[in-house]
Parts: structure tokens; C-alpha cells; sequence
């Protein structure tokens, strides 16, 4: 693989491809302890985001979590575990997919509290700012979540202590069954921005570039003491709100879906483009084989890999540890 | 109750047949939730005009106060706030205003708001998804806190919070949704708040449980009951008020208690009844009273760290062969 | 006096100023139970809000709460009482300066948690649409309040329900002893509005005028079923945040404050409006006598009430009663 | 302790006196809360920079979540609730966060935040202003609360709030704010979190305190005597985790117990120390356990009807002696 940005971007695009295919895989043979939500359509808005930070910038996210980590870099394989509840995985198995958090690339936690990720990135970026390390926390939310009093909370605090962090909203169009339209009051999560003093910016998800660049200029701003940014990256999700869910009743047309899957796939207009520009056939066939790899891995890994003893359940409550009544 | 006025049901159905038939029933009763028009527990709205039913924003801390509005101007919300864990972030106007707005206003109001909340567990879903709050609202006077854990007391139970002139949480066990049982018909039936249930007669032990634990109370008493021990089971159904008769009487039938309760051992439900118990009822105590509880950790992910936390039958027969002991 | 708005209108203003001045007199005098907070300087935004209303619209409020019912059109006698804990109270006792609540003038709620009287006003909004009623619900809030996350849920929910409520900033500068230059990303809690689709308008608080014609405005709309409407209304108290509060340390300039008290006074500027109308200084003093009297009228009753019984404690916990456990 | 290392200081002064020496003594500590530049609870925060001073937006929800993303990148953060009553607006960062993100990430974190909740009540508040909500935090694993009942103890448990790695919350008691005792002025004294304290040795009843209810222990303890009756006299201090050692040895000193809290009957605090008691202390109960507690009735405005309903030495001195009789 070429170590180059584009590279790298289409990997981490393909890794969240087919990571989530893989999980949906496995839920099919009923090795998927929980619910568990895929990212797929959603991957140039998330590497697009993720490219644009340092690797030891911060990230926190949502219940829609596996693309997160893995667009900041993290190992596929204590992912992959974590989803089938392994000891080896990445939070030893109590965390599960919907909280993935992997320190080593500044994950700093997946909420599946809706809108719980906005204030740990905040507070992340005031821990920035106090130390003055110049690291940037961004939190990705849902269109959903940006209906949680606490983005309005954070957005207003960000601004007055112009904290380094990036607000930014996959918006999918939908909340679970509850289309974006019917519970918003105005269309643009983005323009709730500027009523704090941040600035809003709308980019089309499914553009990697258009992410990266957006990203790359919230970043400057915020490395530069001038605040927060709120970006709104206008997105779908291709599967259904959680793998395997029964939904009772059409809540989005199907001409919608398949106008994305077929016009607005983010790994193929990713394709397209690098084919446009100065990459092979040849070259992207490598990348692809890699993920693969990583992928299959990743499986293996996590089916060998052994459960946590029932014993464990009761380590690590604390830090400083207390006796612990059962 | 005949026969012919039951229907054999799921816990989540009858819960959708009460509130079927008091948005039917009442033109003042209104339902808000997320994703509530489409697949929102219970659903089964009946002829309930679009109005009344109102898919919310992610919004509870907002959705939950509004309701509080709505009920003292007089309407008579249900809000459904899905898993329990997100009752949190409703905490305030449940506890700052609904319970307290009568009263501060000298009674110029009543405040008929019901709050439901369905307790995910034993289900892989982690610590934010498998929460099992009611203990810290029973500590709130104001409020009344209903646990139903058979279908029939799901749709009883419901509707007396709804039909309620006070707020009303009623916790949901997830994990009985998809079980069966005679449910009234009656669109007049239901369970009076504040009113627990024997489920066996026995004068040996007693089992007090709170919530789903009742299924498991029962099986942990046939066992017993394999062993010659008799056990009087009582299912407390309401846990704010608490049916203290009810308490003291299974005490005086048997001497001995076993209370078995899903919350966390500190502070859990589990800690009021046998406060009570040796307050008022210690004379009557031939041995010490047991809990079985979940212990006190963040509920863990993957499943074979959970299992083994919650109360079980096995578990449950263990104490009371000690207090028989 | 006469019955039209503006004989109305001045009364009203001068009911508050005048229930604000005796309330700081019982404070000194060591009558008051608990803390009170005045409106003194923010008259013409209450009652140019209030006045707007039809009498059986709602109104819900803050810890600054004497001004929102009386404002409304409530007797001042059972809310002196309440001030004094006494059993004649409007709330028996039960509710104190902070908690006024009067619904026999659609009075639904002072709250002592900021923020708190927001959703309660939208839901009250609620109950007018569902049930076809008419009404208008209007909810005051402060600038500090505005920080509360509840605020922008309300916002929201309200435009996409199109509720008939009316959201009413009484900007005054300061939250308790914090400015709210320091709070705020953008000095302007209206333009917070639009994000959520709704209009925001800023007034003029000290100009009763102003006030009443965009809260007509605001209403007309609500009750034309086109949702809710923002108005923020500039204003300023001329009391401390509480009656009694030593502040440790200036927050805010003296010259500020001098600056309003001697050219921005809303009942001054209102008086020299009406001299300058068709009122005469006779007109005016009748109306100020009539104040007075119903001042002094509200604490000699308040005065010779009685205290509750300490039983009447365990009274009107519920409408459903249950037993109390001691 | 010598003589010379303490001064006499009020409560808050005590409060302020920790803040202080955490603030300067590790540039990790930061203060956020509002209005907490210019008035807030304690101050006094030395020489400190300005940027670990935050005056926060009225927004508890908020501030109080990016409180838990501050500690878990490598800040000590406190945060100031001020009145008990907001706790509310920041439960869900607290319970579905703080408490729980260390076990959820499988221990990739530590969580040194330290919340700081003041009691008001006995000041004609209301109900909205007048809550003592420890008891529903004590049911959340992964948490730890803390009560300071003296002006040294509230100096040695918020330093140890803040030192220590896990979500720590401090509910004082307002209306100790005012009051005067000997507090340690060496900057490394801590009060051990997890211990109860005795403050007056007796074998005839015991009397265990939760929060400022331990002055009126005391009087009451004088006042018993005065009749010969001896009480043992232990403070909590800390609520979670409870020192049973401390609960169990105090019973079996005397074999009677009254426990003191200031918080409503049902799910106070009292409830897990009786549960505590008859459940691992039965055989050594010669009576039953008495709670003196606050009644369950939202706390009302006016003096005279609010004064009565919490506990005094006169009420405590009366449940002992029941005890006695
Ligand atoms: C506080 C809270 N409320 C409700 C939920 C239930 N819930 C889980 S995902 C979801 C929809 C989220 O929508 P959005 O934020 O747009 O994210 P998406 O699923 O589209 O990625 C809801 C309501 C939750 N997990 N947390
Ligand atoms: C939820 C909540 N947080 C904090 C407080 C404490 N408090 C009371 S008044 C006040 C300032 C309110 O400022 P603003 O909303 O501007 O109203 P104003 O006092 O200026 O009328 C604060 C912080 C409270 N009562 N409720
Ligand atoms: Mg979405
Ligand atoms: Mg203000």
C-alpha cells in the first residue's frame, strides 16, 4: 500500500466497510451477544473526519460506534473480540459495540447514551486547553442526538471558553424509524451552530475530500485558540437503524435507499475518484486484498479468542478499589 | 374473573391494551415518546387520533417536563422514556416538579403524568442499556413507583397509573415482555397501586420479590416445596407506597425472609423492605433476613459475566434452605 | 382609574415595583422566611408581556417571581401571605417567594430550578393545541436560564409541533453575579431562535410598549397555529440578584447601574410617556394611590394571617392520597 | 494531631481550605461551577491561574458531563452543583458515565472527578431547594459519596474527593456551613474515604449518624446521660462504600441502634445500614432498630411547618430510650 492520504483514507474506508459486514455476518450465525448498529454508507464522513486529526487528537462517539475507532486507526482484532463479549477484547468484554473506546488512537469512548459523547469530547478539549497540548477532541453524533439539550449546553460553553473541539453531526436522515424532517424544527443541524457564537458548516458526506478539507479548517481554527466548529455532514445509512431489527412499517421510501446504494455509495464515488486521479486498478485492488486480510484476521481472532471469567465482573469498578458487595 | 373475560397475552401486549384503551377511553390521555408512532412498546394504538400520539424528538429531559405541563393544565400523559437508563437525564422535572408541584402549590393542581420505563437486563446491552433505577425514586415522596412482573398486573397496573391523579413511574422488566398470561379484558380492570400480591401460600419462608424476580421466586419455591419447605411467596407490585401490611403479614406467617430484588445491593429496594421488617417487625423475626440482589457493579457486557449476577432460582432457594436451616 | 390599557399597564408596573419595595421593607424587618428576589427595574418586560395575554392564557416563571402573576393580574394578598409562610398564602404556605402560582389568572408555576418553567409553559402550550382551547402559553425566562439545554429542546419541540407558546427572555445582563457577556458564545439569546426554526425577536424591556406590541405579535401567531416565537426582551434589575446577597466583590460597574436607575427605569419612562399622552398628573396619582393602597392592603393582611399548623405538612402530598410514613 | 497544626474555622472555610491547597498543590485540578469566581461555596482559591477557575453557563448537564471527559484525559476536575437540588439536571453524566466508563472500557481509564452537592434545608426553600439526595447515588455502583458531618472532616474528605481516581460525590450540609471546630492545617491531611468515625464511646444503645444529624446525636447522647444511659455515638462520614466493620461494631457494643438521617423514611440512607443490621447483624439485636428520619412529605416553605420535620436530639433521645424501656 501506498503510504499516502488517499491510501490510507480508502483503507480505513474499507475497514469500516468490512468490518460491518462481518459483524453482520456474525450475527447471522448468532455469535452477537447485544444490539449491534452499522456504520455502512456513513464511511467517507467518518474517515473524512478522522483523517483530518492528529493520532493523538481525541475522539468520542455513539451507539453507531464500530466506524469511529476504526477511521481513527484503531486494531481491528480487540474490536472484533469486544463484539463477540471476548476477554481479549478491546474493553475486556464489558463494554461491548456499543462502547467501544481505544486510548491508544484517542478514543476516548463510544456513548451509547444518545448525545453522551458531546460533553466527554468538550471536556476532553478543556483538558487541552488547561495543559496546552494542542490536541483537538472531536464527537461525532447523530441527527437524533443533536435534539439533546446538551449539544446547545457544549456548543455555548465551547464558544465562550473557545475550547479545540469539533462538533460533528453524521446526519443520517433518520433517528431510529423518526425521520430527520419530523423532529427538527429547521433542516440544518448546522445552523443551531451560530445562535452559540460557533460556526456551522454543511458538507456532503458522502464526499471524502469535502469532509477532510471541512475538518482540516475546524482544525486549524481550533489548534489556533479561535474555538469550536460544528460540522454537519449530510449522509445515509445504507442497513437498517440496528442489525437485525424488526421495524414495523415503512419509515423511509424505498427508492430512497436504493437511489443511495446506487448513486451515493462512498466507497465507490471514493473509488471512482482515485481512479479519476492518478491511482490503478492494480493500486486499489491492494488495498482492498489488505482490508481483507485485516478483516478475516480480525474474525479469527475474536471465534478463538475465550470468553472472561464470571470472576472478572467484579474487578475494576474502581481505580482505587473498594471491597465490593455482592 | 371467568375465563371468557381473559385473554392469554404478552406482558408487552397487555401493556399496549392498556393504553390502548385509555387513549380510547379518555380523550385526555396522550402519549409521547420517541419513535412511539412506529415501533414503540406496546404500540397498538387503536383509533386514537395522530394528535394524541406524538413521536418525540431525542429530547427527555424536555419531552418529560413538558409532559408535567401538559398534566397539570389537564391532559393526562403517558410518557414512554424506552430503556430505563435515559430516565436520568428526566430526572429533574420528574423529581423537581411532578412530585413536588401539587404540593407546592398548596394544591392548586394534580399532576396525572405516567412515566413508563422498560428496564433492559440479562441482555448483552452493557451498563448504560441495564439499569434498574426504581430504588433511588422510591426515596422522592410525590411520586408512586409501580413494578408489574406478570401480564395481568402489566395491564392492571398501567392503566391504574394512567386513570392516577398523582405521577407514576411504572418500571417494565424487558425481560417478561415476550411472556404470556391470562390478562383481563375488562377495559375497567385494574390493579390497585399500592397493593402487593401472595402468588403461594406458605408458612415456613417467605419470599418478598420486586419485579421479574417473581418468576424465579416461584420456581425457587417449587423446589422448596420438593424439600417439604413451604413457601409464601408475595410480589410487592407497588414499591412507592409500600404495602407494609403486606410485608409485616407474610412475616408473621412464617418468621423468616428471603426478599429478592434485581437491584443493586446498596440502597436496592431490597434495603427499605428489610429496614421495615426489623423496624416493625423484629419481634416476629426468627432469623436474619436475607437478600438476594444483583451485586454492586456496572452490569458488563458480554454474557457470561452477567448471567451469573442477577438473582435466580438457584440462588433464591439457597437462602431460605439457610434460614431453614 | 380608568379601564383602558395604559391606566392598566401602569398600575400593573406599579403593583410590582410597589410589591417589591414593601417585600424588601418585611426583609428588614425580619419577616421574610428564605430568599426573595426582586423585578424591580424589569417591569415594563413583565407586564408588556402579560398584558398581551388573554386572562386564561398561562404564564409559568422563575426564582423572580413575584412579578410574573402579579403582572398576570393577581390579587396581592394571598401572594404577600406566601411571601410570610402564612396559611392564607396563594400556595398555603407550601411554595414561598420563589414559587408563586396562582391559577386563577393562568399563573401555572414560578420554578426555583432555572430553566425549569420552560417545558411546563411548552406543555401547557401542548394541552391548548390538543384539546382545541385557544390558549396561549408564555413562559419567562432569564439569560441565564437560557444556558440551560432544556431551552433548546423546547425550542425545537415547539416549532415542529407548532405549539402555541411563547418564550420570553428577560435578558437583565447577569445571571446571579455572572455577566452574561462571560456565559453567552453571542450576546444575543434570540438568535438562538432561528436554529430551531423559530423566530426570535428582540425588544426594548424598559419600553412597556415595545414589549406589548411583539408579544402581541407572537401571540397572534400562536394562536394563529404557526407556532412559537422568541422575544428577548433587553432589560436590567436594579436590586441585587437577591434580596439581602452580599456580594463579595463587584460584578457589576456602578456606573451601570446608576446609568439605568436614573435614565432607563421603566415606570419613569412609562409615566412621562403617558404625561406626554393624554394622561393627566392627576390621572396618574390616582393610579399610584391605588397601588399603594393595595400594598399596604396586602401586608397588613399578610401580617395578621396565621402560620400553618405543622400538621398541615402532611397534607395535599397527593391528589390520590396515601398513607405518609413518618 | 498537635494543638498547633489546626485552626478554628467554620465548615466552608474548611471546604474552602481544601479547594485551595488541591488547587495549588497539583496543577492538574481544576474548579468549575457557577458563579464560582465571584461567591462560590468555599472560594478562596489562592494562586491559582484563572483558566483552572471556570465560572460555568447555567448548564449542570453539560458541564458536569465535560467534568467526566476532563477527568479521563488527565484532569482532576471538581465541580461545584451548589444546591443538592441540580444534581438532578446532571444525573445522567454522573450515573450513566462518571460511575461506569472505567469498568465499560474494560479499566483503560480512571475517573478523578469530584462533585460537590450542598444540602440546603431547615432555610425555608422549599422543595425544590431543600433535597438531601445521597441515598439514590449510594445505589450506583462505581461511585463513592461522601457526607462530612465536622469542619475537619469536610477539609479531610473533599482533599480526599479529590485525590482520589474515582467519581467521588461530597454532599455537604448546609446547614453545618456556619459552624466552627479544630481543622488540620497540614496540606497532606486526608480523612480516609470508607471510614466511619466513633465520637462518643457507650455500651448501652448506639446511635449512627449520616450527615449534620451528628451534632443533634451528640445532644441527644448528653442528654441520655444524664439518665445513666450510655450511647455509642458513630458518624458515617462516607456512604458508599458504608463501613459495615463500623455498623456491625457499634451493634455489637450494644445490641440497640438508632439510626439518624436527615433524609425522607422510604430509601433513606437508613434503610441499607438496617438492612445491614438485621441482615448480618441479627443475633446481636436485642431490639429492634429505630430510624429518626424525615418524614415523607415533599419539604414545605414556611418555618412552622418545616422546622418539625426533620431529626432533633429530642426525637433521637426518645427513640434510644424506647430502646431502653
Ligand atoms: C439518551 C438516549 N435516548 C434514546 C436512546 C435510544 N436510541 C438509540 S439510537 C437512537 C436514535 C439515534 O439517532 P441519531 O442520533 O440520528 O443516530 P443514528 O442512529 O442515526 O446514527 C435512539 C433514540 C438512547 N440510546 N439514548
Ligand atoms: C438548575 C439551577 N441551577 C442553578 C440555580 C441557582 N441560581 C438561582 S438564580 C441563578 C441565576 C439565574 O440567572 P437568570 O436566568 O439570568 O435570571 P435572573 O436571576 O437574572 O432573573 C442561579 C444560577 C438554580 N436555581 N437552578
Ligand atoms: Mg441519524
Ligand atoms: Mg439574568
Amino acid at each position: 500500500m501506498k503510504n499516502d492520504i488517499q491510501s490510507e483514507a480508502y483503507l480505513r474506508m474499507l475497514k469500516i466497510r468490512g468490518f460491518e459486514q462481518a459483524v453482520k455476518q456474525l450475527v447471522t450465525e448468532g455469535e452477537v451477544p447485544g444490539a449491534v448498529h452499522s456504520s455502512v454508507g456513513q464511511e467517507a464522513a467518518i474517515v473524512g473526519a478522522c483523517m483530518a486529526l492528529a493520532d493523538d487528537d481525541y475522539i468520542s462517539g455513539t451507539h453507531r460506534s464500530h466506524g469511529h475507532p476504526i477511521g481513527k486507526g484503531a486494531q481491528l482484532k480487540p474490536l472484533m473480540a469486544e463484539i463477540l463479549g471476548k476477554v481479549t477484547g478491546v474493553c475486556k468484554g464489558r463494554g461491548g459495540s456499543m462502547h467501544f473506546t481505544d486510548t491508544s488512537v484517542g478514543s476516548i469512548g463510544e456513548s451509547a447514551i444518545v448525545g453522551g459523547g458531546i460533553p466527554i469530547a468538550t471536556g476532553a478539549a478543556l483538558t487541552a486547553q488547561v495543559k496546552g497540548t494542542g490536541q483537538v477532541a472531536l464527537t461525532f453524533f447523530g441527527d437524533g442526538a443533536s435534539n439533546e439539550g446538551v449539544l446547545a449546553e457544549c456548543l455555548n460553553m465551547a464558544a465562550v471558553w473557545k475550547l479545540p473541539v469539533i462538533f460533528f453531526c453524521e446526519n443520517n436522515g433518520y433517528a431510529a424509524v423518526t425521520p430527520a424532517k419530523d423532529s427538527h424544527g429547521q433542516p440544518d443541524v448546522a445552523r443551531r451552530a451560530e445562535g452559540y457564537g460557533v460556526p456551522g458548516v454543511i458538507v456532503d458526506g458522502q464526499d471524502f475530500d469535502a469532509v477532510y478539507a471541512a475538518t482540516q479548517t475546524a482544525v486549524a481554527r481550533a489548534r489556533a485558540g479561535e474555538g469550536p466548529t460544528l460540522i454537519e455532514a449530510k449522509t445515509y445509512r445504507f442497513d437498517e437503524h440496528c442489525v437485525g431489527l424488526f421495524i414495523n412499517g415503512a419509515y423511509r421510501p424505498a427508492e430512497e435507499i436504493a437511489h443511495f446504494m446506487s448513486e451515493r455509495d462512498p466507497v465507490t464515488l471514493y473509488r471512482n475518484l482515485l481512479l479519476d486521479g492518478d491511482k490503478s486498478e492494480g493500486d486499489l485492488s491492494e488495498i482492498e486484498a489488505m482490508a481483507d486480510g485485516l478483516i478475516q484476521e480480525a474474525v479469527s481472532f475474536a471465534k478463538e479468542s475465550a470468553y472472561p471469567d464470571p470472576e472478572e465482573a467484579f474487578e475494576l469498578v474502581h481505580a482505587n478499589p473498594i471491597s465490593i458487595r455482592r | 374473573m371467568t375465563e371468557s373475560n381473559t385473554k392469554r397475552m404478552t406482558y408487552l401486549d397487555a401493556l399496549g391494551l392498556a393504553q390502548r384503551e385509555e387513549l380510547e377511553g379518555n380523550p385526555d390521555t396522550i402519549i409521547i415518546g420517541e419513535d412511539i408512532a412506529l415501533y414503540a412498546a406496546g404500540g397498538a394504538y387503536g383509533n386514537t387520533e395522530a394528535s394524541r400520539i406524538r413521536s418525540a424528538p431525542i429530547s427527555e429531559c424536555g419531552f418529560a417536563g413538558m409532559a408535567v405541563g401538559a398534566a397539570i393544565t389537564g391532559l393526562r400523559p403517558i410518557v414512554d422514556l424506552t430503556i430505563a437508563n435515559f430516565i436520568y437525564l428526566a430526572a429533574d422535572p420528574i423529581i423537581n416538579q411532578a412530585a413536588r408541584l401539587r404540593y407546592m402549590t398548596g394544591g392548586q393542581f394534580k399532576v396525572p403524568v405516567t412515566y413508563r420505563a422498560s428496564m433492559w437486563h440479562s441482555q448483552a446491552n452493557a451498563a448504560q442499556h441495564s439499569d434498574r433505577p426504581y430504588p433511588m425514586f422510591m426515596n422522592i415522596p410525590g411520586l408512586k413507583v409501580v413494578c408489574p412482573a406478570t401480564p395481568e398486573d402489566a395491564k392492571g397496573l398501567l392503566k391504574a397509573a394512567i386513570r392516577d391523579d398523582d405521577p407514576v413511574i411504572v418500571f417494565e422488566d424487558n425481560d417478561l415482555w415476550g411472556k404470556k398470561g391470562d390478562v383481563p379484558l375488562d377495559t375497567e380492570f385494574v390493579v390497585p397501586i399500592g397493593k402487593a400480591r401472595t402468588h403461594r401460600e406458605g408458612s415456613d419462608v417467605s419470599i418478598i420479590s420486586v419485579s421479574g424476580c417473581l418468576r424465579h421466586a416461584l420456581k425457587a419455591a417449587d423446589d422448596l416445596a420438593r424439600d417439604g419447605i413451604n413457601a409464601d411467596v408475595i410480589d410487592l407490585r407497588t414499591l412507592l407506597p409500600l404495602d407494609n401490611d403486606a410485608i409485616l403479614g407474610t412475616l408473621a406467617k412464617t418468621g423468616r425472609v428471603v426478599i429478592v430484588d434485581p437491584a443493586h445491593r446498596t440502597m436496592g429496594a431490597a434495603a427499605e423492605i428489610a429496614a421495615i421488617l426489623v423496624e416493625d417487625g423484629f419481634d416476629m423475626l426468627k432469623k436474619p433476613v436475607k437478600r438476594v440482589v444483583t451485586p454492586d457493579v456496572p452490569i458488563p457486557f458480554s454474557p457470561p459475566m452477567e448471567a451469573p449476577l442477577y438473582p435466580n432460582p438457584e440462588k433464591i432457594a439457597a437462602a431460605a434452605r439457610e434460614l431453614m436451616a
